[in-house]
């Protein structure tokens, strides 16, 4: 027999991960298909997850949240063509680097569209939401472009 | 290093069993900002941000990425050490000794509600020849308290006297998630892993502290903590390998940080260590040279005035925690006061790594 | 304890590198083992001449243990040892290697020992990269790394004007000099332009040799104080300058094209600490963190070796970036052709000591007197900037 | 309003055994010995096994079979799982055994009735009949 040269074994670790309060509003928001932003009262920044501080003026944010609009512009996208353990979605799929077009800060989302050729850099999209929404991130399913 | 580094500011975020109206990046923010305020700083004054945390408490990789700019290092030299939170303070006044840094903020957290402690432990063990028993932490802090009694007569009854000791000083500490009032009689539970019951185990707690940094000539002569020694020693990393009756990192660390502190073990007027059992603390205190004279029958007047991680125990930041008590002890914010205070936080299974610092002024 | 305030001067005597490759003859502590005593030896110091260490590794969830120090801590002179780890992601074999650095300079040790690896192989890299994605925004698509590098390449194609045949460049050029580096995992003797443009795309606009390989392994370096690097008798690298700087991952108006401020104060902090005024002249040999091709342009533009993207296309096609140009830039074939995370960053800081030493072998910048090496981690997040030279400083 | 996320990080892992454990976790599933080490520098006897001496900092070359029995060193009784899902048998008996010629104990599962075992107990390694190469492939010490 050959030599025993490796040990196999498989992790699987459970995390609760709290929103806090602003995060719980803003997933509020998302169930009821609204974008809730944070406004620095130093800089004037808008964010989008709202924060509770700003990082930068390293001061607190307090207030309530703004709802702004929902549309984006595509900063920069990928089409994710390899597969790897554990992934959660089966490629090839597109990704956006999304900014809302009322604040200052951009975040990751899935992108789609029939016509492939509408994804592009600087195109506006708009969310499309789920049925069934519980208050998370993907009560957005993907964006897709506006159409114009 | 007579009176180099002075701890000018600390802060802990609100401690509790679990804090779902804060995220871990609120909870960083919180205490940060509270440590800049307290020592009359702010963002711009520092220099460098070391932040002592752990990828696998925080299901995060490299969490650090999302606490950029709740601890203050936004465009700051930020690095982050992967341990209890008073590895990264050492981190950080090696960086201010160096010359290279006047001030520093250190910040450390854990949020024990959002990651399964089972987890945070057997993955401490290595895969081949432990890991598959399905062992945690409490095992091998079972064996060494077991071995601990068999060679000095420490018992079931003085556990208890410490655990009751720790959640009465406890009661005195607003931070404290455990305390004696909070408990019913039989406060130690079932038994877990003989000799430990239930409640020798520390609590599960979410919160985040903070310290500030500075060069002693920098920081103001009244609202300076002198940090006059620190020292570190690790063990080899079976625990079954080192004596199991005795914590030795432990009295290396305290024996070198004494040493550059040029302080003897009885002009330490209070410690504050991580004791993560009851058998623990007694173990610690026999180590650090304390003796254990107090803790079979006497009188335990020197250890954890703050409950301990018996009362409060976020860990990975509970190293930090207890310089934060520390601090608070020296500068009057407590019911007793004090000179010199020895902190002790630790890393590891079964206490491989400690870490001692002599904060209060040089002999 | 009593003391005196050191000249600040701290010497790389030692280093070593174990890799990289796919390893399956060492465990992770075998590994970290060799890497640490090839280190001692280089140095010519034994064991008990060590006075700290400090240790770095990649995420727990790459190699499945957690704290992984701890398991190796024996086999990194951790007993009876000041030992800690270091963890900032990709920058962590700098960040680890800046630690020592700090820990020599501070005057509470003479010589200090710093390790770092990784076994990417033995988990799943892609998997544990995309646990550094928000678990509560984007970790459900998250592709990692080179998630992250397609949205990126496309982001830098559209404003610096890029090209995919730029990026081919860079690609060949890493490829070929890492034909002459011994501990160069990826190594394609047969490498041409159209190999690298017919590769299979993994995130748009991303190809397979565009990318760097998943590999295993260790580095080590011995600090040393001074005096200790003057009774060694041996050649040493002295550090010049070390600085690093964080940004947030997502803070409002983030550019990481046209302003990646982290990066930006990273390398200008670390020149003032060197005290150098002309990055293209005074410094010989970088060792940028280039996992991906297209990287090396930003690089050049924000180390300020070129002055527009323009200036730096133009260095790059008529090969002043290659090992005999002016501004030889990966020299070692750069983490392109070799990343283990967890040492790739301390892989540049090694390959810039070879370098000011005299020590690189086939790919030895001739006459290199001064170097440079950067880790970045995170989401471009964290950079380190380090700066050697032959000569002792003023 | 939901105040959090559940989420579970699942990897998979082959964790590479290297020069030492892979020659105990062959032998333990070829032969059902025990391998320790030996530094041909201070003499220490590992086990398990290391392929370098962490006093000596010098690699190991020399491995020894050794017998699986010794004296049982200290023990805990575990009476709760802290895993509610877990299959493993309560109240356990978890021991620390002096293997005869070793210099390092070892930690593994008790096979006596938590009312009977005691420190200084003579305990001796029993291996399954089917093995395959994981510290599990010993079942435990039983009274010898």
């Amino acid at each position: 027999m050959k030599p025993v040269t490796s040990f196999e074994g498989r992790l699987s670790v459970p995390y609760h991960w709290h929103y806090g309060k602003v995060l719980s509003e803003f997933f509020e928001g998302l169930r009821n298909r609204k974008f809730l932003a944070s406004k620095c009262p130093q800089c004037g920044r808008v964010s989008l997850p709202p924060t509770s501080f700003c990082g930068i003026c390293y001061v607190p944010v307090s207030g309530d949240l703004m709802s702004i609009s929902t549309v984006c512009r595509i900063d920069t996208f990928t089409v994710v063509r390899f597969k790897y353990p554990g992934q959660l979605l089966p490629p090839p799929y597109a990704v956006g680097v999304l900014k809302p077009v009322e604040a200052d800060t951009r975040f990751h989302h899935l992108v789609r569209s029939e016509n492939l050729d509408a994804i592009n850099i600087g195109a506006a999209v708009k969310p499309v939401w789920r049925e069934e929404r519980e208050g998370e991130f993907f009560d957005i399913e993907y964006f897709e472009p506006v159409e114009k | 290093m007579k009176n180099r580094i002075a701890v000018t500011g600390w802060h802990e975020s609100r401690f509790s069993e679990e804090n779902a109206a804060q995220s871990t990046p609120e909870m960083i923010f919180e205490a940060s900002h509270g440590a800049l305020r307290r020592a009359g700083l702010t963002r711009e004054d520092i220099d460098t941000v070391v932040v002592g945390s752990c990828d696998t408490a925080d299901g995060i990789s490299i969490s650090n990425v999302y606490s950029v700019g709740a601890s203050g290092a936004f465009l700051k030299d930020e690095s982050k050490i992967e341990a209890d939170g008073s590895f990264a303070l050492y981190y950080a006044v090696l960086r201010l000794l160096s010359g290279s840094f006047n001030t520093a903020l250190v910040v450390s957290w854990g949020k024990g509600s959002n990651f399964s402690r089972f987890h945070y432990w057997t993955m401490q063990w290595e895969p081949f020849y432990t890991r598959p028993l399905g062992l945690s932490h409490e095992e091998i802090l079972a064996l060494q308290a077991r071995a601990f009694c068999r060679r000095t007569g420490f018992e079931d009854k003085h556990a208890e006297e410490v655990l009751m000791k720790n959640l009465g000083n406890a009661e005195a500490n607003g931070n404290a998630v455990r305390t004696l009032r909070g408990i019913q009689c039989g406060a130690r539970g079932e038994m877990a892993a003989e000799p430990l019951r239930d409640g020798d185990l520390t609590p599960r707690t979410d919160g985040a502290c903070a310290v500030v940094l500075e060069n002693a000539d920098r920081a103001s002569r009244k609202k300076r903590i002198p940090i006059s020694g620190f020292g570190l020693s690790t063990s080899t990393y079976f625990p079954f390998w080192r004596d199991l009756s005795r914590i030795a990192s432990a009295g290396e660390a305290s024996s070198i940080a004494l040493k550059s502190a040029g302080w003897a073990i009885d002009d330490v007027d209070f410690f504050e260590v991580v004791e993560r059992t009851p058998y623990h603390e007694a173990m610690l205190a026999e180590a650090m040279g304390v003796g254990l004279k107090d803790y079979l029958g006497g009188e335990m007047k020197r250890i954890n005035l703050s409950g301990g991680a018996l009362g409060a125990d976020p860990e990975p930041a509970t190293g930090l925690v207890r310089v934060v008590q520390a601090a608070k002890i020296i500068a009057g914010d407590c019911e007793k006061t004090a000179n010199r205070v020895l902190t002790l936080g630790t890393s590891g299974l079964g206490y491989q790594t400690c870490i001692a610092f002599a904060l209060g002024e040089a002999q | 304890m009593v003391q005196t305030r050191s000249s600040g001067h701290v010497a790389v005597a030692g280093v070593s590198q174990v890799g990289y490759r796919h390893i399956t003859d060492l465990s992770f502590p075998e590994m970290i083992f060799e890497a640490s005593r090839l280190a001692l030896d280089d140095a010519g110091l034994s064991p008990g001449d060590v006075d700290c260490v400090f240790f770095g590794s990649g995420p727990e969830f790459f190699v499945g243990v957690n704290y992984p120090e701890m398991w190796c801590a024996d086999a990194a002179l951790g007993p009876g040892r000041p030992f800690a780890r270091v963890h900032t992601g990709g920058t962590v074999g700098m960040a680890t290697f800046a630690a020592a650095y700090y820990a020599v300079a501070s005057g509470e040790y003479k010589v200090c020992l710093a390790v770092s690896g990784d076994k990417l192989t033995e988990g799943s890299v892609q998997a544990g990269l995309a646990t550094v994605a928000n678990p509560l925004y984007n970790r459900r698509f998250s592709a990692g790394a080179v998630g992250g590098a397609g949205l990126g390449f496309r982001e830098i194609m559209a404003r610096k004007g890029h090209t995919l045949d730029d990026a081919t460049k860079i690609a060949v050029k890493q490829r070929r000099n890492a034909l002459k580096n011994p501990h160069a995992h990826l190594r394609m003797e047969d490498i041409t332009e159209e190999k690298v443009r017919n590769s299979r795309v993994i995130s748009e606009p991303l190809r397979l040799l565009d990318s760097c390989p998943t590999s295993d392994g260790a580095a080590a370096m011995i600090l040393v104080r001074e005096e200790a690097a003057d009774s060694l008798g041996k050649d040493v690298a002295w550090v010049r300058g070390v600085a690093a700087c964080a940004e947030d991952s997502a803070w409002p108006g983030r550019d990481n094209v046209d302003r990646p401020e982290a990066l930006l104060n990273a390398a200008k902090r670390a020149y003032a600490r060197a005290g150098i005024k002309n990055p293209a002249d005074e410094i010989d040999v970088f060792e940028f963190y280039d996992p991906f091709s297209y990287m090396e342009y930003l690089f050049l533009e924000y180390f300020g070796l070129a002055s527009s993207p323009e200036e730096a296309r133009e260095l790059v096609h008529s090969g002043e970036t290659g090992i005999s140009g002016s501004i030889p830039a990966g020299a070692s074939g750069g983490v392109l052709s070799a990343n283990t995370i967890g040492c790739a960053a301390m892989a540049r800081a090694v390959e810039a000591v070879l370098q000011v030493t005299g020590k690189a072998g086939d790919h030895q910048v001739a006459g290199a007197k001064t170097s440079l090496a950067h880790g970045w981690g995170g989401t471009f997040q964290f950079h380190v900037v380090a700066i050697f030279s032959k000569e002792k400083p003023e | 309003m939901k105040k959090g996320l559940d989420g579970k990080i699942a990897i998979p892992y082959n964790w590479t055994a290297g020069r030492a454990t892979s020659r105990f976790l062959t032998a333990l599933r070829d032969k059902a010995k025990f391998v320790a080490s030996s530094c041909e520098k201070c003499g220490k006897k590992y086990l398990p096994p290391l392929s370098f001496c962490p006093a000596c900092f010098e690699r190991i070359e020399n491995y020894i079979e050794i017998d699986a029995a010794g004296e049982l060193l200290e023990y805990t009784v575990v009476h709760k799982n802290q895993q509610d899902d877990s299959s493993e048998e309560i109240p356990r008996v978890l021991g620390i055994v002096k293997i005869d010629g070793a210099d390092t104990p070892f930690l593994h599962r008790i096979l006596v009735h938590p009312e009977e075992v005691e420190v200084g107990m003579r305990v001796r390694a029993r291996f399954r009949p089917e093995r395959e190469g994981s510290i599990l492939d010993v079942e435990g010490f039983e009274k010898e």
